[in-house]
């Protein structure tokens, strides 16, 4: 192991990266409201983002990087934006529909049978 | 490596204040700002790591559009809420977290939590230290063959040659978000207008703005467009610029939101991939393989997609803020 | 056509079932004429195969399941010893049924599963190997199960998981040990053991138990017997098919099977095993009579002789001297015989003057006197007194208990006729000596003939063939004996 | 050179068709509108063709591999079919035309009225997007091509849930997307750091170039983490039952007979083909012990329920538990067996009957609501007698969930039970034994009902077409038949396993 790797520009971000990742994590599990369930998401999604990104720079720092991960990393972000998008129409429906923005604490029957609209 | 030798950890820092402010600050409302904030600075990082690709991306998508998006979604919950007469302002207003509903997770829970993402993180620094130091990659790969595809953006050359089935794949899960977004329309709503209504008045602000900036922007996206295959930029950049136009337009009364029903729209959704599978297939006959471009004529078929993706894209986001059809089929 | 004929056999069977399943309710005279063809084609197969083992020819047929998981149908005079069994009285139960159950709903159902569960006891006899005995054991589980069930009342479900839990339970047991066993020494064939005895000699013991146990339940070995009286609750032609045509006798067969076929009479002996077997068979003998003596219900009282009788077979099988064997074999053949005419008695009886309980049935000898003489015919039978078929097999155990050294099953096999005498010998005193009081209805409108025809004559013809059984003992080689004989001279000759 | 790049053979070429004819199927649907109503089928029907055409290729050539684009690996992305992939291709198709068929009383573009209708329009594109999904991650080399594959899956998969529009529903959804989401992300997390380990994201480029190290572990935890969250596997299952179980049934039979046994595809392509090097006793241990407490769990929760679609969803959770046996059981074969890779063989064998048994009982649940009005298991007396095809199909899928022969799911615990019993590892074989039981007494616990007679004869609320029924039928003959026919898909599932499944881990 190298820890001097981690004091290089790639390795700031990398671990900064690592460090979003670990925030969104415990964001996603004790933050109930679920706009911030997705932001959480979403932010461990920008982590891996930065650490693929950062782990890219190394293989030819400066302007351009190694395009690969760069592509996907893009790819990634549309892919990230649409899932987001799904999640946010489900939790509104669900506001609307019954008032709540949490999920209830434990998975439950999904009681469809008495509350079919 | 820098002139700025303070500049990145000052950045990365900023960064992830945010990110604790994202996931700590009271309101749901400020939370999105904060992480929307957190998405700006991440696509300085992007520039600063030489990825002026992804930093455009970022900070039109995972910033911009997905701020959007969340902030809709918090306005509407709040206006659900007014509705049904908790007292809770619209935009501004403090939507508590959690809601009077909402329960919190319990002490365990939170150890739990606090031990896991730890752990996590703890696990991946450690990786990134322990990444080789001749890094592997594949930059000499992408620049011997660039000829090939006869574009000169790397990445470009990546998202529609190399790897144009990640792409193609990727529009097609952009269609299926907004399917799944569709499907939540009740059933009585089906077939009328997207949720977004025009929220100007003739004579305010908005509607000035509504008119001045559709020319601009879609200067700006056909710009985008046409500067991928040899710059940053690209279908993706130029779609969101064109779906921020289109949706300011609406929203200014410009231009009236289609119906989900209407066979145009329907047609511009599926135009992107439809052209990117039809010439993926032609790469059988002509290349050999699915999605192989003769060299000679790559440049064009490479046009030709990012053409139909430009405008599939455009049209899925806009309706991807817009959200589920809420008007009646008249 | 040495491999096809097995599969024709068991197609015999399995078509009916599969064609039963998707006719209407309402097609009763295809739903019979299929049932009748399936059965009355068997016969003539069973026979030709019959005279072919007898003349040393062998019929097999393998199919390769996946590496090493052979699918492997093998006939040998073991197997025809259960195989003619099962489609000699698959005839008569199904004219029984046919009669049995006319103007009954869920038909299709029934006798779909009844023409299945007589194809898996075909598998059972034909099978090769462990595993497609196993296959078949299974296949005969889940396919008595709708019928133990079958009337849907609240007792037939709580009896059909009752018969469920405890041969679930069994099955279980006996997978272990296969798996086990194929563990240690690869995929195991009948009669072709080599590399068993080598095997660990405890281990052996466990794998063994859990075969024998798991099979004991369907065997009804004590203390696994209690589902048989329970399920009496389903139609007679259900009862015939547990006690005397399927079940019971595929729990029987499969610990003959393993005893002889997987580890072989001389490493049973060697493992000391064989004795035990014996002793628990011994025990289950006399309790079973125990228990039948206080059952008032006539039903329950056969099933609990039940329980008795088969053991009996494995009794002969744990003995392992080669007259034993012979007795332990032949009554599988005998005890069949002499129960199922019981039970269609029993079941004739309970549809024609609603006699259920032992007080009922007096003076119903001069009521229905061809029914009452093959009942008393198999009763005696079941006591062991000359000529019927019962007194061959007991005479053979014994013998084949003083040659083998274990005296005390004599009196194993005393007692138990003693008791088999104390609870046969009332009813058949009640049917013929004591007058009518009148506890029996007789029916408002008298039966169809041709349901009377359906019930008795099967009953009949059971009952005539304990009687030449008995009496033809000595014709080689075809006779139950006969064949018994030819079957540990030549195979498991020492 | 790009020129020759259809393969050894045709095989090769067919590969991309099996992602572009569903992608082709949802982008026609969608303008068609109401007027689509015949295309998902014959698009099923062709998707039967093309995937039996590439098992047939993969039959008698051996591993296909094409190059898109004629981009060889690690510049471009490689599709790769083996016995495996080619099994789960046509285990896909040959699930999908049967649902089709039952969906299509169910989910109609047109409404009665002439207009188009919402959940009868976007079923059929939403089940495209899942079989593209699906075929994608099965035949793709490439792991960041197989994230976008998976994130399509659930994208499609996830409005299923709610496509009803029920209101019960969405928590359900949302759960199973944020799950699924946070699984997808730490999937992808592992593979950014293969990347910068190895420059490439190739599975056979990357398998020859791992070696046993901290970096690798990392990497290679945080997949399975993420994979085993998307497959519901304890102790991240809970989100499972309650999307699984309020789904509309068409969908139900998809979500658990096909879409969970995507990421479960790709933990055993993790370990056996990239990592086997990295797995030892106790991390095949730790896998193991998660199907275990699956089994045990999912077997006692689906006793408790008192639904039919919620006691089928949970006994999911419990099917599930039996492939991460493989994991431990793996190589445990000894000179005595001459089966090869039989937990590996055993583990896959038990994921594709499964996935008949298990679309046939949501299937069956569906038409019970349909006929009877409801799914309660307490008041399902007469329902054999009404609807007997849909009972004795139950009974028949039940075979393979309890793993009594004749099934599918009998072979594959055959193969995984000797096995452990040939390797002495009893600890499995009794948790495989119990878990068998407890699925015999929750399934007899609903045919007892069916069977019982009821008091008033049971009338159907609404008649069941015929055609759902023998779908129904259709799929738990297959679960069945996989039991009597099992050699020609054992055997093709060996073309291509590395020496792994057959050796197991180091």
């Amino acid at each position: 192991m190298s820890v001097d790797s981690l004091f290089t520009q790639p390795g700031l971000y990398g671990v900064t990266g690592a460090l979003a990742i670990g925030i969104g994590v415990y964001g996603l599990i004790v933050r109930p409201h679920l706009v911030r369930k997705i932001i959480a998401v979403n932010m461990v999604g920008s982590g891996v983002f930065l650490l693929f990104g950062a782990v890219a720079d190394r293989a030819a720092p400066g302007p351009g990087g190694d395009p690969v991960p760069h592509a996907m990393i893009i790819t990634g972000i549309v892919v990230a934006l649409s899932a987001t998008a799904l999640a946010a129409t489900l939790t509104l429906r669900l506001s609307r529909e019954t008032g709540r923005t949490a999920l209830p604490p434990e998975p439950e029957d999904p009681a469809v049978q008495d509350k079919e609209s | 490596m820098t002139a700025f030798p303070l500049l990145d950890p000052a950045l990365c820092f900023v960064i992830l204040t945010t990110a604790v402010l994202a996931v700590a600050i009271r309101t749901v409302f400020a939370a999105v700002v904060s992480f929307i904030v957190f998405g700006l600075l991440m696509a300085i990082a992007w520039v600063r790591l030489g990825a002026v690709d992804v930093a455009l991306t970022e900070a039109a998508i995972g910033a911009g559009l997905t701020g959007v998006l969340l902030l809709s979604t918090v306005a509407r919950i709040a206006k659900h809420r007014a509705d049904r007469g908790d007292d809770v302002p619209i935009l501004e207003g403090p939507e508590p977290d959690p809601a009077p509903t909402d329960p919190l997770p319990g002490l365990a829970t939170q150890s739990l939590a606090i031990v896991l993402s730890a752990a996590v993180a703890a696990a991946l620094v450690a990786a990134v230290a322990l990444l080789p130091v001749p890094a592997p990659g594949l930059v000499a790969e992408v620049g011997s063959r660039l000829s090939e595809t006869g574009v000169e953006s790397p990445v470009t050359a990546v998202l529609l040659a190399y790897r144009g089935y990640d792409t193609l794949l990727e529009i097609v899960v952009l269609l299926f978000a907004l399917l799944g977004v569709w499907s939540l329309t009740a059933d009585a709503r089906w077939g009328g207008q997207p949720g977004l209504r025009h929220l100007a008045r003739p004579d305010g602000v908005m509607a000035y703005l509504g008119r001045l900036l559709p020319p601009i922007g879609l200067l700006v996206g056909v710009y985008l467009f046409w500067i991928g295959g040899y710059r940053p930029g690209g279908a993706f950049q130029a779609g969101t610029v064109l779906a921020a136009v289109w949706l300011l337009a609406v929203m200014a009364g410009l231009v009236p939101i289609p119906k989900v029903s209407g066979i145009r729209l329907r047609l511009a959704l599926v135009i992107g991939p439809a052209v990117f599978l039809a010439i993926g297939l032609a790469g059988y006959p002509l290349h050999g393989a699915f999605l192989g471009y003769p060299p000679a004529i790559a440049k064009v078929l490479i046009i030709l997609i990012e053409a139909g993706l430009t405008i599939s894209i455009a049209t899925i986001l806009g309706l991807l803020v817009a959200g589920a059809p809420e008007e009646r089929p008249s | 056509m040495t491999g096809m004929l097995p599969l024709l056999i068991l197609s015999t069977s399995l078509v009916p079932a599969v064609v039963i399943f998707f006719l209407p309710e309402a097609a009763t005279r295809v739903r019979a004429a299929v049932n009748l063809i399936g059965a009355l084609a068997k016969l003539p197969l069973v026979g030709l195969i019959l005279d072919g083992v007898a003349a040393g020819e062998q019929y097999e047929l393998r199919y390769t399941l996946v590496p090493g998981l052979d699918f492997l149908l093998r006939i040998d005079a073991l197997s025809l010893l259960f195989l003619s069994l099962s489609a000699f009285l698959w005839l008569l139960t199904t004219l029984y049924a046919l009669a049995y159950l006319r103007d009954g709903a869920n038909q299709s159902r029934f006798f779909g599963f009844f023409s299945l569960c007589v194809a898996a006891t075909t598998g059972i006899a034909m099978s090769g190997s462990l595993i497609t005995f196993f296959l078949f054991y299974e296949l005969l589980t889940l396919s008595t199960w709708p019928l133990v069930a079958h009337r849907g009342d609240a007792r037939s479900i709580a009896s059909g998981s009752h018969y469920l839990a405890y041969t679930l339970a069994g099955s279980t047991a006996l997978l272990l040990g296969i798996v086990w066993l194929e563990g240690q020494v690869g995929p195991v064939e009948f009669a072709a053991q080599t590399g068993i005895a080598g095997a660990d000699p405890n281990t052996l013991r466990w794998i063994f138990l859990l075969m024998v146990g798991g099979l004991g339940v369907k065997a009804a070995l004590f203390p696994l017997h209690s589902w048989l009286p329970a399920a009496m609750v389903a139609p007679a032609p259900v009862s015939a098919l547990l006690h005397a045509v399927a079940v019971v006798k595929a729990g029987a067969f499969g610990i003959v099977r393993v005893v002889y076929d997987v580890f072989g009479i001389g490493l049973v002996t060697d493992l000391g095993l064989g004795v035990p077997l014996a002793a628990v068979a011994s025990f289950t003998i006399i309790y079973g009579s125990l228990r039948a003596l206080n059952q008032s219900d006539i039903k329950r009282r056969l099933a609990y002789s039940t329980v008795s009788q088969v053991s009996y077979i494995i009794l002969g099988t744990g003995l392992a001297g080669p007259t034993a064997m012979i007795g332990g074999l032949v009554h599988l053949i005998h005890q069949g015989l002499m129960k199922v005419t019981l039970f269609f008695c029993a079941g004739a009886l309970a549809e024609t003057l609603h006699i259920y309980r032992i007080q009922e049935v007096d003076g119903c000898g001069r009521r229905m006197p061809v029914t009452m003489l093959a009942f008393s015919i198999c009763a005696v039978g079941m006591i062991g007194l000359p000529p019927v078929a019962g007194f061959v097999s007991k005479w053979y155990l014994g013998t084949g208990a003083i040659e083998a050294g274990q005296i005390w099953v004599l009196f194993v096999l005393a007692g138990s006729s003693v008791l088999n005498a104390l609870y046969f010998l009332p009813i058949l005193y009640r049917t013929w000596f004591r007058p009518a009081t009148g506890t029996w209805r007789e029916p408002l409108t008298p039966l169809p003939a041709a349901k009377v025809w359906g019930l008795v004559s099967p009953a009949v013809a059971t009952a005539v063939a304990s009687l030449a059984s008995g009496l033809l003992a000595a014709a080689q080689p075809f006779s139950p004996l006969g064949w018994a004989t030819l079957i540990v001279t030549r195979d498991y000759g020492p | 050179m790009p020129g020759v790049v259809w393969g050894p053979d045709v095989g090769s070429g067919l590969l991309a068709l099996a992602v572009v004819l569903p992608v082709a199927g949802a982008l026609l649907i969608l303008p068609l509108g109401r007027h689509a109503e015949r295309v998902p089928h014959l698009l099923f029907m062709a998707g039967l063709v093309l995937a039996t055409a590439i098992a047939y290729h993969v039959w008698i050539g051996g591993v296909l591999t094409a190059a898109i684009g004629g981009w060889p690996a690690p510049l471009g992305i490689v599709l790769r079919a083996d016995g495996l992939s080619a099994v789960m291709l046509l285990t896909t198709a040959l699930v999908l035309v049967p649902v089709g068929i039952f969906a299509a009383g169910e989910f109609q573009p047109r409404t009665a009225d002439g207009r188009e209708s919402r959940a009868g329009l976007l079923f059929w594109p939403l089940m495209m997007g899942v079989w593209a999904g699906l075929n994608g991650t099965f035949l793709s080399n490439d792991l960041f091509n197989i994230y976008v594959a998976l994130e399509l899956l659930t994208l499609a998969a996830v409005p299923l849930v709610t496509l009803e529009g029920k209101a019960g529903t969405l928590a359900a959804a949302l759960r199973y997307l944020l799950f699924a989401l946070l699984g997808s992300l730490l999937y992808m997390l592992g593979a950014a750091l293969l990347y910068g380990t190895h420059g490439t994201l190739d599975l056979t480029l990357l398998a020859d170039r791992v070696r046993d190290d901290a970096s690798a572990l990392i990497a290679a935890a945080l997949m399975t983490a993420g994979l085993l969250a998307k497959t519901a596997m304890f102790p991240l299952h809970l989100w499972l039952p309650p999307a699984h179980g309020g789904a509309p049934a068409a969908a139900s039979a998809i979500l658990s007979a096909l879409v969970v046994k995507a990421s479960f595809y790709l933990v055993v392509r993790l370990w056996f083909d990239l990592f086997p090097s990295l797995l030892d006793d106790t991390g095949a241990t730790v896998l193991g012990l998660f199907g275990a407490a699956a089994i045990l769990s999912g077997s006692v929760l689906a006793l408790r329920q008192a639904r039919l679609k919620l006691l089928v969803a949970y006994s999911t959770l419990a099917q599930l538990g039996y492939l991460f046996l493989m994991f431990p059981l793996a190589g445990g074969g000894t000179e005595a067996q001459p089966w090869t890779a039989g937990a590996w063989s055993g583990g896959i064998f038990h994921a594709v009957s499964h996935a008949f048994a298990k679309a046939s009982l949501f299937l069956g649940a569906g038409i019970l609501v349909q006929g009877i009005g409801h799914d309660r298991i307490a008041d399902l007396r007469g329902a054999a007698r009404s609807l007997p095809m849909v009972i004795a199909a139950f009974g028949l899928s039940g075979l393979s969930l309890m793993g009594l022969p004749p099934s599918g799911g009998f072979i594959a615990k055959w193969l995984l039970l000797t096995t452990a019993m040939a390797s002495g590892r009893w600890g499995w074989a009794v948790v495989m034994f119990a878990g068998g039981l407890l699925a015999a007494t929750y399934v007899f616990r609903v045919l007892n009902r069916a069977m019982a007679t009821p008091e008033q004869p049971l009338r159907l609320v609404q008649p069941v077409h015929q055609s759902r029924q023998l779908a129904v039928l259709f799929l738990a003959l297959v679960s069945v038949l996989l039991g009597l026919v099992p050699a020609i898909p054992f055997e093709l599932l060996q073309i291509g396993g590395g020496l792994s499944t057959v050796e197991g881990f180091r």
